[in-house]
């Protein structure tokens, strides 16, 4: 096991990481087809959407001056993290350009860690409590815990049950919550990284417009929401972050992973069509000589 | 104090009623077989002629307590996959082979110390019974990067893997697995980590016939009958989408 | 007598269910649930006492992972050092967690990548129409979600999108589905004493 | 408060990341090390975020204003319960609270089982012919393909040979949305997490302070160690 050969599976990984490398160094803009999921997920912030599952219906204008947005991060995000960071940066980018009010809940203590350590320093420095958007347009509750059952006591109010932010602060001290409180009617929109649950207690009771975001192979488990009109929108993995810098006109860094999983996959493609046709070509001259 | 979901309140007490009517009416009915009943034993012998341990690792089994449905999934798996350990310590007893458990479930992790040790107590020989075999690991990542460490330095012969594993990262032990020539039996609580197991897997089994391998281990025909009675279950729920679907359509609904 | 343990955990199950239907939540069940929930911290410290049991062991028997016994047991030592001192709020603590645990949990969650290229390699061939419909179909999903699909046809990802939004979600439904309806013949099951979840 | 090993941890973070890799060239210290560390840190976070807990929500609230908080008596009793597994004696008081810490967890869960089942079938009913009402596009024979899909897949796990041998087409053609998804899935899952590695990998490159050299290190022991065993500098065993 000690020297390399050409069956042996070490060179699969040395070509993956070979690939990876140049694809980190030198990447190359591509075209590529805007996902509808990706395109309604845009079109929501820019736009807005109706959301007609309960009476009356409600009227989102879209992402503006004051337009109060709950982020949560819940599910698996600091395992996807490493997937996520375009998508959600410029996303994030984005509400504070528009001046958005972003309140940002985790739902465990390793999406805090993975976000602290991450995010939150990239958009508002490594004191964030300190920046001159905290308190006016960014509010960070930290991870608190409860789950499902926290989303449910929010809708009524989130002071009561959470009285503190992440820095210590009293919620009512900062301005941005004077009018940030109770969920069903405050917000105006709520954008999930990896956050399940949320069409059972807010959309389909409360109308509110739910955008959600997720690692690349997160879709084969958020496609039945976003078919079914729960989300109004998604961004999946890398690429979601690259069509939302297509759309947005933001710049951003998705296209390095985009020609790494363009090699990949040409490779792949390449390699599986090869393999197939040898091991065919063999198969058929073995039983070749066991005729003759 | 109101009562509120009354329409979720009637399909969970129906649904558990008819299984109940299943369980007296449909005894005798013939099951298809679960590959990984059969297979989980076979392991253990496996390694045995391999002079190699057995592992076997539930992963996510076992209790948590939020409330959505996912949670109820490394919950069912509970008491079959311990009847399953208690099965194969039994026999990994009898043929006085190593089997080493991995579980990043507290109390799964007490549970199956019981499980374990009452199933080489029943092979006749307790003294092969060793508490350090049964390895709790605090998170996920803790227990691919420790098993994947003990498969190559232990050339682990065969292992069972039934239960969940975060983001399909069960793969990464199945190549482990791979790199070592262990058979491999699994069956994953969820559907991704599943698909991982159908690239791999020597012998595998899908999430509900996983929580059904008590029944299988049993020669009691009233656990059997209830199985039976799932297929009215998802029967009824086919209807539903097809004729419901019409009706919906057509606008008599 | 044997069957007393489980029929106080059925009762406790469905007094536990009855809050879903009930509001508010009445207080027996949510004390009980509570009680439960907030007890946990016992069999984690229990488990990972046993995890450092293990590892003194291994030093005992002069084992050869000495030195990697002496790093597990390190690390308890040195983050319940720094936990019960300075808080969970810790740097120091926060910086092991961060770089140690999160990063690690990061690295294996990648490697599923290299995991999974590797077998594609090796075993994808088509030796059976199963097979063969397995590497057609991985190779439309290689085209749609890397560039290379729009780059050949547009219709390449629209299929794919297709494949995935309509097809995909519906399966990962009904392999769930069945799960629930698996749990729910299990809960029957233990309704009738046939479930123990001790052994015997 | 800045920890001392705060300037360490860019090199720590890249050690460990890139660490776990070196398994792929084969069984080795600076993996052993790597899981040593993942191990031991885990388990010593898990170990101290749970008495802390512990001591926050139960112990800290048993005596509140010198009198006994009642309800803090079960969580320290069912607690002290689990400890009960070391002795034959006693283990059933264990089993009777390990039990109920199970069916605690399911009745939490259950009615959420029902709730997915039937909202979910509804919610594919409902789309099934909605081309019947909103006409034929893509969307509505999309719903239509899900509705099917999910009906296929679903006869796929009939247990009884008494349902399963009348459905026989349908469920091969479950058979076949099961190997659609999981296509799809194992592919998506390899794109998706091959983002992880050159994140990081992007971290290192263009990260303060570089880090690309830690790796780029391990690769040259890996390639030393392919030609000269580096275990012969220890042992010449």
């Amino acid at each position: 096991m000690s020297r390399i050969n050409l069956s042996d599976s070490r060179w699969i990984y040395l070509m993956i990481f070979g690939i990876i490398t140049i694809s980190s160094v030198a990447p190359i803009a591509f075209p590529l087809p805007i996902m509808q999921w990706s395109r309604d997920f845009y079109n929501t912030i820019e736009e807005g959407v109706v959301v007609d599952f309960a009476d009356p219906p409600r009227n989102f204008e879209g992402v503006k001056e004051g337009t109060r947005v709950l982020i949560l991060c819940s599910g698996e995000v600091d395992k996807l993290w490493g997937d996520m960071s375009e998508a959600v940066t410029v996303v994030w980018k984005d509400l504070m350009a528009r001046d958005a009010h972003i309140l940002l809940y985790q739902s465990s203590a390793n999406n805090k860690a993975t976000l602290d350590k991450y995010l939150i320093p990239l958009m508002y420095g490594p004191n964030p409590q300190n920046h001159p958007d905290y308190g006016t347009k960014f509010v960070n509750l930290g991870f608190v815990p409860g789950g499902t059952g926290l989303l449910e006591q929010w809708r009524d109010s989130i002071r009561e049950i959470t009285p503190i932010d992440a820095y210590g602060n009293r919620l009512e001290d900062l301005p941005m919550m004077s009018n940030f409180d109770e969920l069903k009617v405050d917000c105006d929109l709520m954008v999930g990284l990896d956050a399940r649950g949320l069409d059972a207690i807010y959309v389909v009771r409360y109308n509110t417009p739910i955008l959600e975001m997720g690692g690349t192979d997160s879709a084969s488990y958020l496609a039945s929401s976003y078919t079914a009109g729960y989300f109004k929108g998604m961004l999946m993995g890398q690429r979601g972050g690259a069509e939302y810098e297509l759309l947005s006109g933001i710049p951003g860094k998705s296209f390095a992973y985009l020609q790494n999983a363009l090699t990949i996959g040409t490779v792949m493609i390449i390699l599986m069509i090869v393999l197939n046709v040898n091991w065919y070509l063999k198969k058929g001259s073995a039983s070749a000589g066991e005729v003759s | 104090m109101a009562l509120v979901r009354t329409d979720i309140l009637l399909v969970m007490v129906s649904s558990i009623v008819l299984l109940l009517v299943s369980s007296q009416f449909l005894k005798g009915v013939k099951l298809r077989m679960i590959p990984t009943v059969e297979a989980s034993i076979e392991a253990v012998r496996v390694a045995t002629e391999k002079g190699a341990p057995v592992l076997f690792d539930t992963g996510w089994t076992g209790t948590r307590f939020s409330g959505n449905a996912v949670n109820l999934t490394t919950l069912s798996f509970v008491p079959a996959t311990l009847e399953l350990a208690k099965a194969m310590a039994q026999e990994a007893g009898r043929l006085d082979t190593k089997m080493v458990t991995g579980t990043r479930n507290p109390v799964y992790a007490l549970m199956s110390r019981d499980f374990i040790e009452t199933g080489y107590a029943l092979s006749g020989h307790p003294d092969r019974f060793d508490p350090d075999n049964i390895i709790f690991y605090p998170n996920n990542t803790a227990l691919i990067a420790s098993e994947v460490e003990m498969i190559h330095r232990d050339k682990v012969g065969a292992a069972v893997m039934i239960g969940g594993h975060s983001q399909s990262s069960n793969i990464v032990i199945y190549e482990a697995l791979a790199s070592v020539g262990a058979m491999l039996v699994a069956g994953e609580i969820w559907p991704n980590d599943n698909s991982m197991a159908a690239l791999c897997a020597d012998y595998l089994s899908f999430a509900e016939e996983n929580i059904a391998i008590g029944a299988y281990l049993t020669d009691d025909p009233v656990p059997k009958a209830i199985l039976a009675g799932e297929d009215i279950i998802k029967g009824f729920l086919i209807a539903v989408v097809l004729f419901g679907g019409l009706l919906w359509g057509l606008g008599v609904l | 007598m044997a069957n007393i343990p489980m029929i106080l955990g059925l009762i406790v199950l469905f007094l536990i269910s009855s809050l879903y239907f009930m509001s508010p939540g009445w207080g027996p069940a949510l004390y009980i649930r509570n009680s439960i929930t907030l007890s946990m911290p016992f069999p984690a410290a229990i488990v990972v006492v046993m995890l450092v049991r293990k590892h003194v062991n291994n030093i005992l028997k002069n084992s050869e992972s000495i030195p990697y016994d002496i790093i597990v047991i390190a690390g308890v030592v040195v983050m319940s050092i720094l936990g019960f001192t300075g808080g969970i709020d810790n740097a120091t603590f926060k910086i092991l967690n961060e770089n140690i645990n999160i990063i690690g949990t990061m690295s294996i969650t990648s490697a599923i990548a290299i995991s999974v290229f590797s077998p594609m390699i090796r075993i994808y061939r088509a030796k059976t129409p199963t097979m063969a419909l397995l590497i057609g179909l991985s190779c439309l999903a290689y085209a749609t979600y890397t560039p290379l699909g729009q780059m050949i046809h547009p219709v390449i990802p629209q299929l794919g999108d297709f494949v995935q939004t309509y097809i995909a979600g519906a399966s990962d439904s009904a392999f769930w589905i069945s799960t629930y309806i698996g749990a729910m013949a299990l809960i029957t099951k233990m309704i009738l004493l046939k479930e123990k979840l001790a052994p015997g | 408060m800045v920890s001392p090993i705060e300037p360490l941890s860019p090199y720590l973070n890249t050690f460990i990341f890139f660490a776990c890799y070196t398994i792929l060239y084969k069984h080795n210290p600076i993996y052993r090390l790597a899981s040593s560390l993942i191990l031991g840190v885990g388990s010593g976070y898990l170990f101290v975020s749970q008495i802390d807990a512990f001591n926050k929500n139960v112990a800290s609230q048993t005596f509140v204003d010198g009198g006994l908080n009642m309800s803090m008596i079960l969580p320290w009793l069912i607690g002290i319960s689990y400890l009960t597994i070391f002795s034959q004696k006693t283990i059933n008081i264990y089993r009777t609270v390990s039990i109920i810490a199970v069916t605690v967890g399911m009745g939490i869960a259950l009615p959420y089982a029902p709730a997915v089942f039937w909202t979910t079938t509804m919610a594919y009913g409902q789309g099934a012919f909605a081309f019947l009402k909103d006409g034929i596009s893509v969307s509505t024979i999309g719903t239509l393909v899900t509705a099917l899909s999910y009906v296929f897949a679903i006869s796929y796990f009939f247990f009884t040979e008494k349902a399963s041998n009348p459905t026989e087409v349908p469920r091969k053609l479950g058979r076949l949305v099961l190997l659609i998804y999981t296509a799809i899935t194992i592919v998506t899952a390899a794109l998706g997490k091959v983002n992880l590695i050159q994140w990081k990998m992007l971290d290192a490159i263009q990260g303060y302070p570089a880090t690309w050299w830690i790796p780029g290190l391990m690769f040259v022991a890996m390639i030393v160690d392919l030609f000269f065993p580096l275990k012969n500098l220890i042992s010449r065993d």
